[in-house]
This record gives structure tokens, C-alpha cells and sequence, in this order.
């Protein structure tokens, strides 16, 4: 009170508790702190009135171009979908919101029975043994997924596919300089010729770029092998395509933001994580299971913690603590509102809008599409521009697209410069012409191609 | 209208499940369902990768999936309803504007250009400044996750630095306290290191000598939590951070406890190389049943050219883009930095929280945070002193640790205390950490209680250890009042259910078995 | 986490109070407060209009708030929480999406120009449509902000009629059945009309006798409710139009009950010269825990003029403005209108909602709820025959009225079996009403109720009904497990306490008193 | 299901269903319904998906202007205010949102201890002795107040200033029709000499421009005739001015939407209805009371029931059943975050920029300050243009002002022609500087006025 507004003790209040305390001032229980240290001064502005802070953070926001503005074609892990009003809702209420991890299930089963929840119906959907509660993100998933492997076989080399999303590849590589794993990166072409001495393979399926991947023959080559593995998914994909656990993949990771979950320029986001039954002494993070009360009464809690840091420290499965149970929940909501036909149908929207709008752009001019086989809901389209020249042209007309740069290895740039169009049951009509328009006027200025 | 404990109907099952609220399987029926999304149109998808498999996903209409998570949520404890006096976790009050704000950012992909997220740039950066000033660092990452996450960084950097110095490969272990949180440990391991752990003195500081004799030319980094998980601040901290850079190690502050420092110290005036910081604990954002957080890195400059890329660059005419070149597509620029932790910013939509949170305090409202926070748990500790024994006698800063010992010995452990507590109405402390004091109950007010509450739950404790010298089996049978009493875990742990299988999961396990004959309500 | 009884601590009370919850002001300190608004300036006022009262409102921290609006909140019954089968209140899901796009439109301000709200009158003109053809009337107006204000207009608006045709002085009585609801007579008597009950026939009908002979030239016009508050539909309903109509009156529709009708029947088809629509029960809008609600009129043409202003006019370029010259603000062309009842289009808030619900459900979403509703209370009904009399054997339309004579002989009444219900963790029905039904329950259970639910809320009937038999006291002694025991009601009215007057009101009745040294929980 | 997204039953539930009840079809149980009536064509198009709707509502959002995107002075009744983020998610929490009238007092504490709250806050903030739970909005409040006045008086001539808000006085006047009561519109400063044999006179105060009102004076002229004084008044004057109760008001109304709800196109809002105790019995609209349970805990019900519609009938004090009880809770939780010092703020900073801006308005070319004395946080603006056409010019510039109909009486032209203009503390300075350039730039350009 005061100066803190959430703070609620007055000048009374204060002087009652010194008292009671038996010291003068508050500067009297600070003695272990070294003198020339105490009350730093901070070079920081006086606080803001809610309406003043609610005012600047509008202005902040307007500086930005948001999916809505206009035609969005960006997707990837991080997908633009609709999120039926219940969702936040429900999934926000201050109970789920302003609770902490269950550590007294009595009084947090609605936290436990939600995410039992969550983790049953994402079992069926990846058609997968069992889920853990949440990891942060599809990056660190993959990574802890990696790590998994690299301890269940005793190997430390890791293959994965170039075509696996840049951003987990990226993550996976810094995570890797930890226990200074080997991490070889080749095409999936290639994967299965490349399980020898490996902890796991990693594919994509679809991959980063859209493209549908056979995911059988890898994992039986990873089998062949004795090593694990780990697919990569999206949950709307799943919902149309033979899932992981029918694949024969032993671990699955990826980002469930699609559930239901704000984009939110990268975050908070839903770190998904399955495996099979018979790994899961192994795996990372919380998971809740089911018990009973003393009255025999149903209930849940947190279980096999074992695996986890609070309990076995530098011996745990990982380091994981804060996780991202409010997504998982969310996710939850989600999945339960649309229900098995409503995923289908979001997922089938985005596949039959970008197979369309591929149709419309293959035929332009100087375009082409240069996916490697049959794609899902995303596809590469590749121009004489250049994808990067090509985005930068779209953004001038309001138009939002990725240039991949599937291309980069560690900043070399080896092979295609193109640019993904993502759809999914938000793209309409307007945008997909806005972009075909677009792209038909931009390809066929042969001066933008000259001037890279 | 607090759920009771009902027959849960129609599931099928032989015998009905006493249970508060159904499983969404089992109010599931084969057919319904709303009308969020539709398309009429067909995917085009080859055969061979089409979904045969059944997807078993119940179906539900809204009013009924409204229903569920109501009841869930009521179901549980929150800071919205309540004191979570949970030590180590800052359960302080989370503002609501917060959370109006973060939605304004809510349609703002990750990969959009810089050109198109200008307020988003600005935002990161001016936060990075603004905890680079809190904590006295001179450089900011905003990716980590969350607390755990950001040590994991952290010790990347370390091991970055040390490369760069050409002692990678001599530097193998990093030093922990005995009274470290779990994370500190499990995030050495992860990072390939080994751990060694010091234990603490009688004044629950770090034992100097101990460190001093554990240091040297193999260790990599010791890991330090000021004010530590006994509430209380290290007394010689300059004298440990000495001792570390003398020996070639770097210091690690954890910052879980950060809002015991806030305007009162700054980790970067104590001689630590780097802290995290837990937005979640220190910065209001909610804890949402378990997560999300958010874990940003600060840095001394020495440190800097190891953090994660990409980097905000702020240009004259205060327009924003990172450092790489082609947006941070192209990481020609990576130099020392140790990768990418997060793509881009992290958990932006909590930052967003914390950053609005700092801007709504100020400095002055800073300062008074810890000061008032230092304040709540000094008066707390001296309400609950005559009952509980203390483990470290001496002011403790922002949280302080009881042992229930000798509760224990009249027959109630701190775990019957804190199921007694629930029974009060209050969330119950961290009981049985830190793993040095015996029957810990670890309490951390924060300073969002209003005295008066602090007082109540102070007179629940006193009547609790009351009850534990006159009817400790009482206690022991707490809680009562909960939704539900107590849980068996060790049942839970050994026969794990870790998903719903149906009524009958010798049936193949179908969540979606059709109800059996046998209603547990039958139709009238 | 339902709250327990506490005793209030800290109200300066002499005995402290016990109760669920405190008051806002025994939770205020003074000097307590946030920082929401805030101001360095000061106000010009003359001093002579100063306030010098003092504002003797709580003070109080955001996070007190939060705590004590959740608390209550929870305290709560409600259509999120459980069966509501509240008859004649339609108590159906309130979809969320509704509430959502509602927020799209609350930042504009009825005395915008129409030049600035396109939006708002598109909308609101497509409104009158759907509702004009959903009844079968001409015209709508959407002013009444709820079903009695609408019956008050539409009454206005036969005076009105009445008056041009030079008969106002004449017709001065308006008639209701004796099962209307209490707001029909009270609009009529607020309206001036001298009011005139006819009953009801043994099968539920008006009685088309008494209404011929209680018709005649001072009459003004007949309220039928259709289906009437006993569920049922009005077996005459055209002999009846015909017959107040050939007395030269007007018959009005209490369209409370219009869920039961939709795409099944519509009152312009049946001889009703105008109809009120509930938003708040047959299209969804939330009940807002008493209001708010919407109540449009919707006539047939030769009404229309009678109407109030200001009406929507739409462009052959589909633009919108209102008829009257310079905006609404001169009414140059009120002519026989009756004038405004609210300013431009009523509970916009309310009216957006509803027109979302019927954009979603469309013409076949519409028929399914109707015969939905229907089938439900049917359904219902044939569940719970078997231990409760049915006031009137013939299949209802969307509810039912049953009576609890017999149980009332058995030693509990319709008002203990309410309660009972709230034990079993359902809603009561709407008890004692209508009044011609001895110990009258009227079930509503909606089109959003599950089939299992209403299996569960039939089986928790049946279940009281036999325990009425056995063990009538303890029904009588409900409910036990509500947040509360059964309340005082007649010591509430016999000695009213309105509000808050401090801990002692004999002192001045001061809210903000401070504590007295005598708390209810002492300071350990 | 089906075709109603929100309707859980399938066809095997109808099938079941039906069968119990003993017909083959729904059709079987309307027998009562006129064969031709059944089942009409509705000529109504077909149902969206959530997404689709969302998407239309969005589309038609955009149509409008709203007060943020712009300068923004019309106030009045309705005001532009800041809401702090808590309201809206403590007021429409579910348990608020979707329950109804307390009927079941054990079941319903939360709606009831709120509104019993929210009665004590404003009877404080009034200095009233008694409030009602809430009539439907000032208006309606108004007229009722009228009639209550002529029950408790039995005279059926109704007084009110010309300077009342202009749309409760059409309410007013056209609810007088019912039981025609005689309404005689007079200026403020006829009104202590218009008492004789009215039942009340009608004052507001700060009135519809802004003007402050010597209220005293008119409830003396009232109460010496007999007669009863109603004061129409606004919630934040009322923590800055000498309140109603002080004055002699006998009977308070006033619309109490300013108190953190929504403007959202004038409704839903919130009638505030006091009086004195005397008064109470023929007080319209439903009253929270206290009380116990049978275990002596304290609760709360609603009282004094023999009042109203459901019990008295015809008799009862009004017909109003479904009120505003949602937006009673708001103002109730608005009250309690603000505070009274909040409350004072918000209030000051609208009178501390109005008056900062009037001045800046008179020293213009050809405008001035209208208003008959000091005044509150409007005033009104005179120029040779006309209130009409700068309303529409500044329209044009983007700035939203309220052109002054005052003068208009049943249609008649009687005075004058200006623009009303609120201040709140959400007026900005750019907003100050935004119109005080227009009207600059406008004044000046003689060709409009000669345009007229
Ligand atoms: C002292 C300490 N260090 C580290 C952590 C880990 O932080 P997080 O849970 O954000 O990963 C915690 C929090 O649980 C903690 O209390
Ligand atoms: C039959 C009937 N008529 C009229 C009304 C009055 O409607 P409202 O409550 O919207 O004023 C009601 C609702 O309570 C009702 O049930």
C-alpha cells in the first residue's frame, strides 16, 4: 500500500507488526546484508496507475501487425486456429490460473483430474502409451526426448532429420553442448541409412516443410538398429493421419499449441511428451495418476516422482520444476469442445485450403511448389524471387508469410530459398486470393529478381 | 456448491465409482457433440497415411464441458481464493490487468518479421533493461522457460565460457549446497556435469571452509540461492563469490528468492556472475496449476557473448530488429553464443505479465515489495514462534523454515500439519524441504496478505499444535473438511494408472466402452 | 473449496458474527487501497457543493477483493454448476461465445450518430427480422429491456390504439387468466387498467365462458400466455383471439414461454395481435443472477404505428439511420407513438447475444430446440409420474406442473421438497406458482440438459418422494449440505435490515466503525 | 445436436426418450396446436459454427467507430469510464453470469451478500437511507420514482426541469400515459415556484449539461407543498458534491453504468433507485435483506417481497420481475476496488479536465461557455455554427461530441443549439488538444455557418 498497490499493509499495520516483532524499523532485520549493498538505487520510473499501464501497454500493441490484420500464412509448430470462447473461460478461471503445481492433491483435484485428463485423451489421439503432464515447449521436448534415448540405449550420438522444424533442431544442438551429445543432421532421405551407433532417430511427420514422411519404415530401421524413434507431430495432424503409436515410434514429442493456445509471439506454449508404457521410469516431467482417498473415493495425484529433481536431484530424469500445466489443461478444454469430429474438421480445413491454394500458385508464372512428395497443411513454394525477397514483398502489401530456412545449417546456406504457406480453418477465401493475387504480380516483376 | 462425492452414473461399470466428479470420458456419448469448426470439404491424403486407427475421444456438448471444468476448478485451492503460503514459490497475489494485457499480444506469431512486431521489441528490450537494473546484471535473455530452465542456460554459458578459456574439458563439477532446490543439481547432471554438494553451517549460511576445500581447478561454477531455502540471506556472500573466482569457477545465483532483494540488493552488487529469475514468483505472473513461467537470464558482461541468440538491437531512431542477419533465420552471427534455448523471446505472453507488473510498481513500489515482504514473514514467524520450533535463529528475509520435530514426537508430522492446515482453510507450507531441517515446513507469506490473514493463519497453527499435544490422531487423520481425504500415493506410485482405459480396461482399454447394463443410477 | 461457516473476525462486534463470508467493510482498513485511477488534480468546485458527507465506502486491496468476489461466487447455484429447472425461466445454456462477441460492442455510446455505429444498426435491424419471423409478427421493436417492461409497452401501445379509434376512455379493464404471471396483472395496473381475472377450465384452458362474459366494450384487451404457466398450449387459442377480438380488443402474448414454440408454432399464426420475446430465457442471453434481460415487442402491422421511436430505416444501399429528423435527438415524426421507453435500442449488450444464438442455430437449429424442449420435459414428466400427481393429464409443451399435495399430506410441502433438492445438489423447480395449482412445482428442464441428467434429477425426486413416506422431518429439515441451513425469511421482513450499518448500529450506524478490542480472533 | 450446437441429445437419446414417453413421434404429443399452425417455414437461414459467427460479429464490430478510436466527449447518463481489468472477471464469473433471481436463498448467497453490498455502498455513497437491488436503467428509475411519488401522494401532477436528461424525461413522459399522470416540464429555476399540488418535483443535479444545481432549495419549495424531491443524479458527482440525502432528496435515481459496466450502446445498465425508510414499502423492485439460518448463521434474502409483482399482483408497487441485478454486482465490485479515494480520482480528473478544456474552448472566435452557472465535468459549448454541424464536422475529423437537443421539446425547436462535452479520467490530453484545434479551425470557416 502505498506504493506497491497489491500490497494491502498500511502505515498502522506496518508500525503494529515492527512492534510485535520487536524491532524499529525494517532496516533492523537487514543486518546480514553487507551495508554498501542495502538499497540499491534502481534508476527505474515511478509506478503507473492500472489505467495509465493498461494505456501504454495498448500503444505497445498497436505497434503491431497481428495475424488478423491481414492474409497470415505463417504456421509451422505455431499455428493461427480458432479458439471456441469456452476455452479461455474455463481454462483461465482463477482457480486453474492463480493455483501451483498440486502438491496437496486434497485440495487440487481439479488441477489432477484435469490434467489426468489431458493426458488420456492426448494418449488417444497419439495413439500412444502414456503423457506426461507437459514439457515446456515442441523444442525442449525434443530435446529432453533426445536425452531420453541417449539414456535408455547408453549412445550419445543422435540423428535427426533436417526437415524436423528449425527451431527444435536449434534447441536440441544448444541442449546437446550440455552432455556434449553428437548430433548429425541429415535429410530424411537418409535417416534410415543412419541409425548405426545411434541413441534414436528423429523425423518429422509432416515435416517442417508439410510433407508427408514414412514414418514405418525409419522406425523400423532405428529398431534394426537398436535405437529409438522419436517422432515429431502436430495434434491436428494426428487427428487425420495414422498416429505415432501406430507408426511404431517409442517416443513422441511437438508443440500442442494448436489446441486452443494463444500464439502469443512464441509462448506459453504446450511441450507434448509420450512414450511407450515400458519407458516411463525414464521419462521427464509430472505426471498425474489416479488413487483413492481413505474413503475409497476416486482421486488423483501426482505420481512416479521418482524420475523428478525434488526427489532425486542430480540423479533425476530431468531438471524440469515449473512446467506448463495451464496449457495442458487448455488444451484439455480444447480437445473435449471439439471433440474427435471438430479436430477433424479443423485439421481437414487447413489440408483442403492449402491443397487448393498449392493448385492455384502452381500454375503462376515462374512458380512452383517443391514439396518432396504429398503434403498436409502447409507447403513450400519456391519463385524466381527468392523466399525472402518474396516475403518482404508480401509484407509490403499486408500479407504475412515464412521464408524457410530449411537451408541454414549453422549459417551456411546450402540449398533453397523458399517461402511456407501454412493454412488451417481460420485461412478464407479473401486471404487465399489476396495471395495468389499477390504472388501472380510479384513473380512476374522479373526487376525484383534481378535486384538480388 | 461444492461438489460431494457421488456414484458416478452410466460408466459401465460392474461397480459404481465413488468419485467428485466424473472422468469426460465417462459423460461421453456416442453423437454428440457442438459446432465450433466444420468444413464440408475433403482432405486430400494418400491412403497409406490416413488415420485408421479409431480416434476415441469422447464427445460432449459444451453446457456439459462447461459444467466439468467449473466443478474441476472449484475443486481446488488457488491464490484467488486463499493464503498459499507455499515456501520458495512466492504465492504472492497475481493482478488481474496482467492478464488483460498479455491477451493483447495473444495473435502475434513467433516468425512474424521484426517490421511487423515493433511492439513486441520494444517491450522485450525495455524489460531487459528493467531487470538488468533489478538485479544489478548488465545483460538480459529472456528466453528460459522457467526458473529450472534458465539454470540449464546458465550452466551452458558456463561451459561456454570456460570453453572460450580453454578449460572446458578440466572443469567438470560444479559445486551445490546441501540446501539447494532440487533443480540445481538435475540441472548440473543435464549439463553433463558432476555434482558435489557442501553442506551448510550452524548459522544455515554456506560452510566457507567446506567450499574452500571443495573448490578448484575442475570446478566449473557453484550454485547459489540468496536469500537461501531457509529464508535466510548469506551472511558472507562476498567471501563465497571471492572464493569461487579465485579458484577459475563462476557463481550462479538462483533467484527464486528474488523478492526478498527487491530494492534491498542486487545479486549483481554481491559478486554473482549471473541470476535467474522466476517471473512467476518474483514478477506476480500466475502459476497456472503447475506452469507456465518464465526464467529470464541475467548476465554480467564477461557472460555476455555466450547467451542464447538471437539479440534485440535497438537502433537510434528507436525502431528494433535482432542481431542476425535475415531476421534470426540465418544465425551467421551465432559467435560465442551457446545456440537457442526458445525460439526468439521465450514465454512472451507471461513476460508481458511481469513486465506490466514492473511498470505498474515502479521503483518505489519495488523497494517496498521487498521490504514488505521481509516485514510479513518476520511478524508470521514471530506469531508462530511460541508453537514451532525454528530452525535458524535469525531474522530471515522474505521466508522462513519451522521444524515440526517435535510435533512429531507428540504424533503429528508436518505432513498431519499441513493436511491439518487444509482442513482450516489454508493452503499448507512446503513441508520437507529443504532436505536439511528435519520435519521442514517451510513458510513464505509474501507480501500480498493482508495482516489480519497472516494473524488467522497464525491462529490456525497454534490451534494446530494445540490439537497435537492433546489429540495428535486427529490430526493425523486430517484433512476432513477437503474435497476429498487424504490420498494414498504410495498405492497411486505403485500400480500406476496414468490414464483412463475405459470401465474395464481388460477390454482393450476403450475410454469409450459403451455403458454395461449395470447403471449406477438407474432410470426411474 | 466451498467455504465454511467462520466466525467474522475482527468486526469490533461484541460477539463475533458467524457466517460464510464477511462484508466487504469488515474487510476494509482505513488507508487501505490500489491504484486503479488516480488523479493529481483538483476539482473546481464551489464549496457551497462540496461534498462534506463523509464517504464512508470500505477501503480495501485488489487482492481482498478478488478473494472475497470468488469466494462468493462459489457460494453460488447456477446454470455453469448444475441443473437450474427453474419452470418459466427457461434456464438453458448460455453459450460463451455469445458473451464474447457481445464484448466486441462495448465501447459505443447510444448517442453515437448512426454514421458511426453501421455496425450496431445492421444488426440490430436483422434482429427485428429474425424475431418477426420466429413469432409471425410485422414488426418489432426493441426497446422493453425486459418481459415486464414489454408487457407495460405493449399495453401502452393498446391504449394508444384504442385512443386513436376514440375509444381510450372506454376501454379501461384489461383481463388475465388466473394462471398468468404476477407481472401481467401489475403492468396492467401500472398502466392504469382496472384488471379482470377469468379462470381456468379443468383442463387448463382459459375458460372460454367466463372470458365471453367478462369481454365487452370496456375492455382493452386480453394477456394469454401460450403455452400457459402450466406448460400447457391453449387448446382454443384461436376461438379465444376471436372471441376478445370480436369485442373490439387487442390480445396480447406473454411470450416468456416462446422456447416451447420455436419453429413449432408462431403466436402471429394463432391470432395474437402482439407478442413479447425473454431473450434471457428462449435465446440464451445469461440471467445475470436476476437480470439483466431483453424484452422486444413484437406486433402485427396494424400496431405498428404505436410503436416506440426511434425506428431503424435501411437504405437501398444498405445503410442504416434512424426515422426521426436529426438523429433520434428530434422526434419530429413521433405520430402516434407512444414515445421511447429506452433510449435508442434497449439492451444492446443483451439483444447482441441473442442475435449471435440465433445466427448460430439457423432455421433448423431453431425447430430442433423447440420440439428438443418439448421432448425433454415429456420425457421428464413420464419419469417423475409415478410419485408425484400431475396437475392437468394432457403431454405438456416444455414444462410441468406437478403438485406435491400428496406429499404435502404426508407431512412435507412443495417448499421441503425444494430444499431437499439443493441437498441432492440440483436447483429447485419454481415452487407456488402457478397459484391455481395446490403446492404447484413447475419443471422446466430446457433442450440443454443432458438425458442422464435428467435420469439423475428424476431419480433425486423420486428418491425425496419415498423419503417423505419414511422420514418426512428430515425433508422438512433441509437442506443440510447448502452452504447455508434454511433461511429466516419472515424474521428478514418483519425487522428489515437493508444494509451495512457497522458492527453496532446503535453508534451511528457508522460501516467503517473500527474494530473493537474485542476481536474474534485474538492475535496469537 | 444436429442442428442445435448446444442440445446434448442424439437420436438414439430422442428414440429412448420417446419410447419411455409412450409416442413414436414429437409430433404426436401437439395435438393441441391448430394442425396449419404447426411446423412453419421460418424462411431463416442456416446455422453458422462457432468460428463462422465469431467471424460475422467481428465483420459487423468493425462497422461501428468506437469511443477508443478516437477523441471521444459524448457522456451524459453514459459515460466512457476506466474499468479496471478485475471487474469484468470477478462480476461475470459464471456463477454470477448464469444464475437467476435468488429464489433458493440457501444456494444463492453469493448473488445475495453481493447485492446487499452493493445496497449498503451506494446508500453510503448517496447518504440514503435505502437502495433496491437495481431498476433497468436511470430512465425507467425515473418514471418510477414519478409514480411512486404520486402513490405516496395521491396527486397525479409530476414536475420536472427541462435541464433532466433528455431521454429520462421522454421515458418519463411516455410511461405517464400509462396511468396518465400530467408531466409539466419547467426550467431549474422554476421549478421551487411549480410545488403547488404536485406530487414531486423532478431536479437533476450536476443537470444534463453539466450545471450544478441548488438542490436544497428545491426539495424545501417541494416539502413545504406537500410534495415529494426526487433527484436524478450521476455516482461520481455524487464522491465529489454534498450527496442526494444531504440535500433533501426523498427519492434518489440515476443510472449507474458509469460504475464499471459497459456502455455497449446504452445496455444493459443499471437503474439506482433510494429513499428515505419511511418510504420503503412503496419502494419498487426487489431488496437484499439480512437475516440467519436456522443455525443463527448470518445470510441474506430477498425481503419485503409483499412489495412486489410475484405475490401482490396488481397491487404491487411495480411490475418489474427480471432487473439489472448483474450490473448491481459490478457497480458493487467496481466500488470496492476503487475505493473512496479511487472513486474521488476518477471524479476529479473528469471535473479537472473539463474545466481546463472549457477555458481553452471560450477564448476561441465565436465560442463560449453556455452553461447557467459553474459546472461539473460537461459543459456546454456554443458556437456560430450550430451544435448540429459541428457535431458533424468533427464527426469528419474523427472526434465524437454530442450535439445538444435540449431545446427540443415533443419536436418543437425552442433554444438553443450546442454541443455537450464529458470529460472522464479516460479523456486524454491529445484528445483536449484534438478538439480544441478542430473547433478552432471550424469557428473560423464563416462559410459553414453560412451554410446552414
Ligand atoms: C530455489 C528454487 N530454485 C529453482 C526453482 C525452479 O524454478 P522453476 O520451477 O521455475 O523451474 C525453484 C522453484 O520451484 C526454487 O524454489
Ligand atoms: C410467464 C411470464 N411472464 C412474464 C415474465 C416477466 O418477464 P421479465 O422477468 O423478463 O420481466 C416472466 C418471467 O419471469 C414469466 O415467466
Amino acid at each position: 500500500m502505498g506504493n506497491n498497490p497489491y500490497s494491502p499493509h498500511t502505515e498502522a499495520d506496518r508500525a503494529e507488526m515492527l512492534a510485535r516483532i520487536g524491532v524499529k524499523d525494517i532496516d533492523d532485520l537487514l543486518a546480514a546484508i553487507p551495508k554498501d549493498a542495502r538499497h540499491p538505487k534502481l534508476d527505474i520510473a515511478p509506478g503507473l496507475s492500472e489505467m495509465e499501464v493498461q494505456a501504454h501497454l495498448e500503444r505497445l500493441a498497436k505497434m503491431n501487425t497481428t495475424a488478423g490484420d491481414g492474409p497470415f500464412f505463417i504456421g509451422g509448430a505455431i499455428q493461427r486456429r480458432y479458439i471456441p470462447a469456452a476455452v479461455p473461460v474455463l481454462a483461465l478461471r482463477g482457480e486453474f490460473l492463480t493455483a501451483y503445481t498440486p502438491y496437496q492433491p486434497e485440495v487440487s483435484q481439479g488441477t489432477l483430474q484435469a490434467v489426468f485428463e489431458y493426458q488420456s485423451l492426448m494418449a488417444e489421439l497419439l495413439a500412444m502409451d502414456v503423457v506426461n503432464s507437459s514439457m515446456y515447449d515442441g523444442g525442449s521436448a525434443t530435446a529432453e526426448a533426445a536425452f531420453m534415448a541417449v539414456r535408455l540405449t547408453g549412445r550419445k550420438k543422435v540423428v535427426v532429420a533436417t526437415e524436423v522444424d528449425y527451431t527444435y533442431r536449434r534447441t536440441l544442438r544448444t541442449y546437446a553442448r550440455g552432455p556434449e551429445i553428437e548430433i548429425v543432421e541429415v535429410p530424411n532421405a537418409k535417416l534410415t541409412g543412419s541409425a548405426e551407433g545411434a541413441a534414436c532417430l528423429i523425423v518429422q511427420h509432416p515435416d517442417a516443410f508439410g510433407t508427408l514422411v514414412d514414418v514405418r519404415e525409419i522406425a523400423n530401421a532405428a529398431h534394426a538398429a537398436g535405437a529409438l524413434c522419436i517422432q515429431v507431430t502436430e495434434p491436428h495432424a494426428c487427428a487425420l493421419l495414422e498416429p505415432p503409436g501406430s507408426l511404431g515410434a517409442d517416443i513422441v514429442v511437438g508443440e500442442g499449441q494448436p489446441l486452443g493456445i494463444t500464439m502469443s509471439y512464441g509462448g506459453p506454449h504446450l511441450g507434448i511428451f509420450a512414450c511407450r508404457e515400458a519407458l516411463v521410469r525414464q521419462m521427464p516431467g509430472r505426471i498425474a495418476g489416479q488413487t483413492v482417498d481413505s474413503n475409497g473415493t476416486r482421486g488423483f495425484v501426482n505420481t512416479l516422482q521418482t524420475r523428478e529433481q525434488h526427489i532425486r536431484r542430480e540423479k533425476a530424469t530431468s531438471n524440469i520444476c515449473t512446467n506448463e500445466a495451464l496449457a495442458a489443461i487448455t488444451a484439455a478444454v480444447y480437445m473435449s469442445l471439439l471433440g474427435p469430429e471438430g479436430l477433424r474438421a479443423a485439421a481437414r480445413a487447413g489440408v483442403a485450403r492449402a491443397h487448393a491454394l498449392a493448385k492455384r500458385l502452381a500454375v503462376l508464372p515462374g512458380c512452383s511448389i517443391a514439396n518432396d512428395g504429398p503434403f498436409f497443411d502447409r507447403f513450400t513454394l519456391r519463385t524466381e524471387m527468392g523466399g525472402w525477397d518474396l516475403r518482404d514483398a508480401l509484407i509490403e502489401r499486408g500479407i504475412q508469410v515464412e521464408a524457410t530456412a530449411s537451408s541454414y545449417v549453422e549459417g551456411r546456406r546450402e540449398g533453397r530459398d523458399d517461402v511456407i504457406i501454412q493454412c488451417t480453418e481460420m485461412t478464407t477465401d479473401e486471404d487465399e486470393d489476396a495471395l495468389v493475387d499477390a504472388v501472380g504480380q510479384l513473380a512476374r516483376s522479373s526487376d525484383k529478381v534481378a535486384a538480388r | 456448491m461444492t461438489l460431494r462425492t457421488q456414484l458416478i452414473p452410466d460408466v459401465g461399470a460392474k461397480t459404481p465409482v465413488p468419485a467428485l466428479e466424473p472422468l469426460l470420458f465417462e459423460l461421453a456419448r456416442p453423437g454428440r457433440n457442438g459446432r465450433h469448426v466444420r468444413t464440408n470439404e475433403t482432405a486430400e491424403i494418400p491412403d497409406a497415411f490416413q488415420r485408421k486407427t479409431p480416434l476415441r475421444l469422447p464427445e460432449l456438448s459444451e453446457p456439459q464441458v462447461v459444467r466439468h471444468y467449473t466443478h474441476l476448478a472449484q475443486l481446488n485451492y488457488s491464490v484467488d481464493t486463499g493464503m498459499y503460503p507455499l515456501g520458495s514459490c512466492t504465492m504472492k497475489y497475481n493482478p488481474k490487468v496482467n492478464d488483460r494485457v498479455a491477451a493483447l499480444f495473444a495473435d502475434v506469431h513467433p516468425r512474424q518479421s521484426y517490421r511487423t512486431t515493433q511492439g513486441v521489441l520494444a517491450l522485450a528490450y525495455e524489460l531487459e533493461q528493467l531487470l538488468a537494473k533489478i538485479t544489478g546484471m548488465d545483460y538480459v535473455s529472456l528466453q528460459p522457460q522457467a526458473g529450472a530452465q534458465s539454470e540449464f542456460t546458465a550452466l551452458l554459458v558456463f561451459k561456454a565460457y570456460h570453453a572460450k578459456r580453454g578449460e572446458a574439458a578440466q572443469r567438470k563439477r560444479i559445486i551445490v549446497p546441501d540446501s539447494a532446490h532440487g533443480t540445481n543439481p538435475a540441472s548440473a547432471a543435464m549439463c553433463g556435469y558432476e555434482v558435489t554438494t557442501v553442506k551448510s553451517d550452524a548459522r544455515g549460511n554456506v560452510d566457507l571452509d567446506a567450499l574452500k576445500s571443495a573448490l578448484g581447478p575442475d570446478v566449473a561454477g557453484f550454485m547459489l540461492t540468496n536469500p537461501n531455502t531457509l529464508g535466510l540471506f548469506e551472511e558472507r556472500v562476498r567471501e563465497v563469490c571471492d572464493a569461487v573466482h579465485a579458484a577459475g569457477a563462476l557463481v550462479y545465483g538462483d533467484g527464486a528468492n528474488m523478492n526478498a532483494l527487491l530494492g534491498v540488493a542486487r545479486p549483481g552488487d554481491l559478486g554473482f556472475d549471473c541470476v535467474h529469475i522466476n517471473v512467476h514468483k518474483t514478477f506476480s505472473t500466475p502459476h497456472g496449476a503447475g506452469g507456465p513461467g518464465a526464467g529470464p537470464l541475467c548476465v554480467k558482461a564477461h557472460l555476455r557473448p555466450f547467451l542464447p541468440k538471437p539479440w534485440i538491437v535497438r537502433e537510434a531512431d528507436s525502431s528494433y530488429h535482432y542481431d542476425t542477419a535475415r531476421e534470426d533465420r540465418a544465425p551467421a552471427g551465432l559467435g560465442d553464443s551457446i545456440g537457442t534455448i526458445k525460439q526468439r523471446l521465450g514465454n512472451f505472453g507471461v513476460l508481458v505479465r511481469a513486465y506490466t507488473y514492473m511498470k505498474t510498481l515502479g521503483e518505489e513500489g519495488l523497494v517496498e515489495t521487498g521490504r514488505d515482504a521481509i516485514l510479513s514473514a518476520n511478524y508470521l514467524l514471530a506469531l508462530l514462534r511460541p508453537a514451532y520450533d525454528v530452525a535458524y535463529e535469525r531474522p530471515p528475509m522474505h521466508e522462513f523454515v519451522l521444524s515440526a520435530a517435535k510435533q512429531k514426537k507428540q504424533g503429528a508430522s508436518a505432513l498431519d500439519i499441513s493436511k491439518a492446515l487444509l482442513d482450516e482453510g489454508f493452503h499448507s507450507p512446503t513441508v520437507y524441504f529443504p532436505l536439511i531441517v528435519p520435519e521442514a515446513m517451510m513458510i513464505e507469506p509474501t507480501e500480498t496478505e493482508p495482516k489480519e490473514t497472516l494473524e488467522a493463519f497464525a491462529a490456525a497453527m497454534l490451534r494446530i499444535a494445540e490439537r497435537v499435544t492433546t489429540d495428535p490422531a486427529s490430526v493425523r487423520d486430517a484433512p476432513k473438511h477437503a474435497p476429498l481425504r487424504r490420498l494414498d500415493e504410495v498405492g497411486a506410485a505403485r500400480k500406476p494408472v496414468l490414464r483412463y482405459r475405459g470401465p474395464d480396461s481388460s477390454q482393450g482399454g476403450n475410454p469409450l466402452q459403451p455403458p454395461s447394463a449395470a447403471r449406477a443410477e438407474p432410470v426411474p
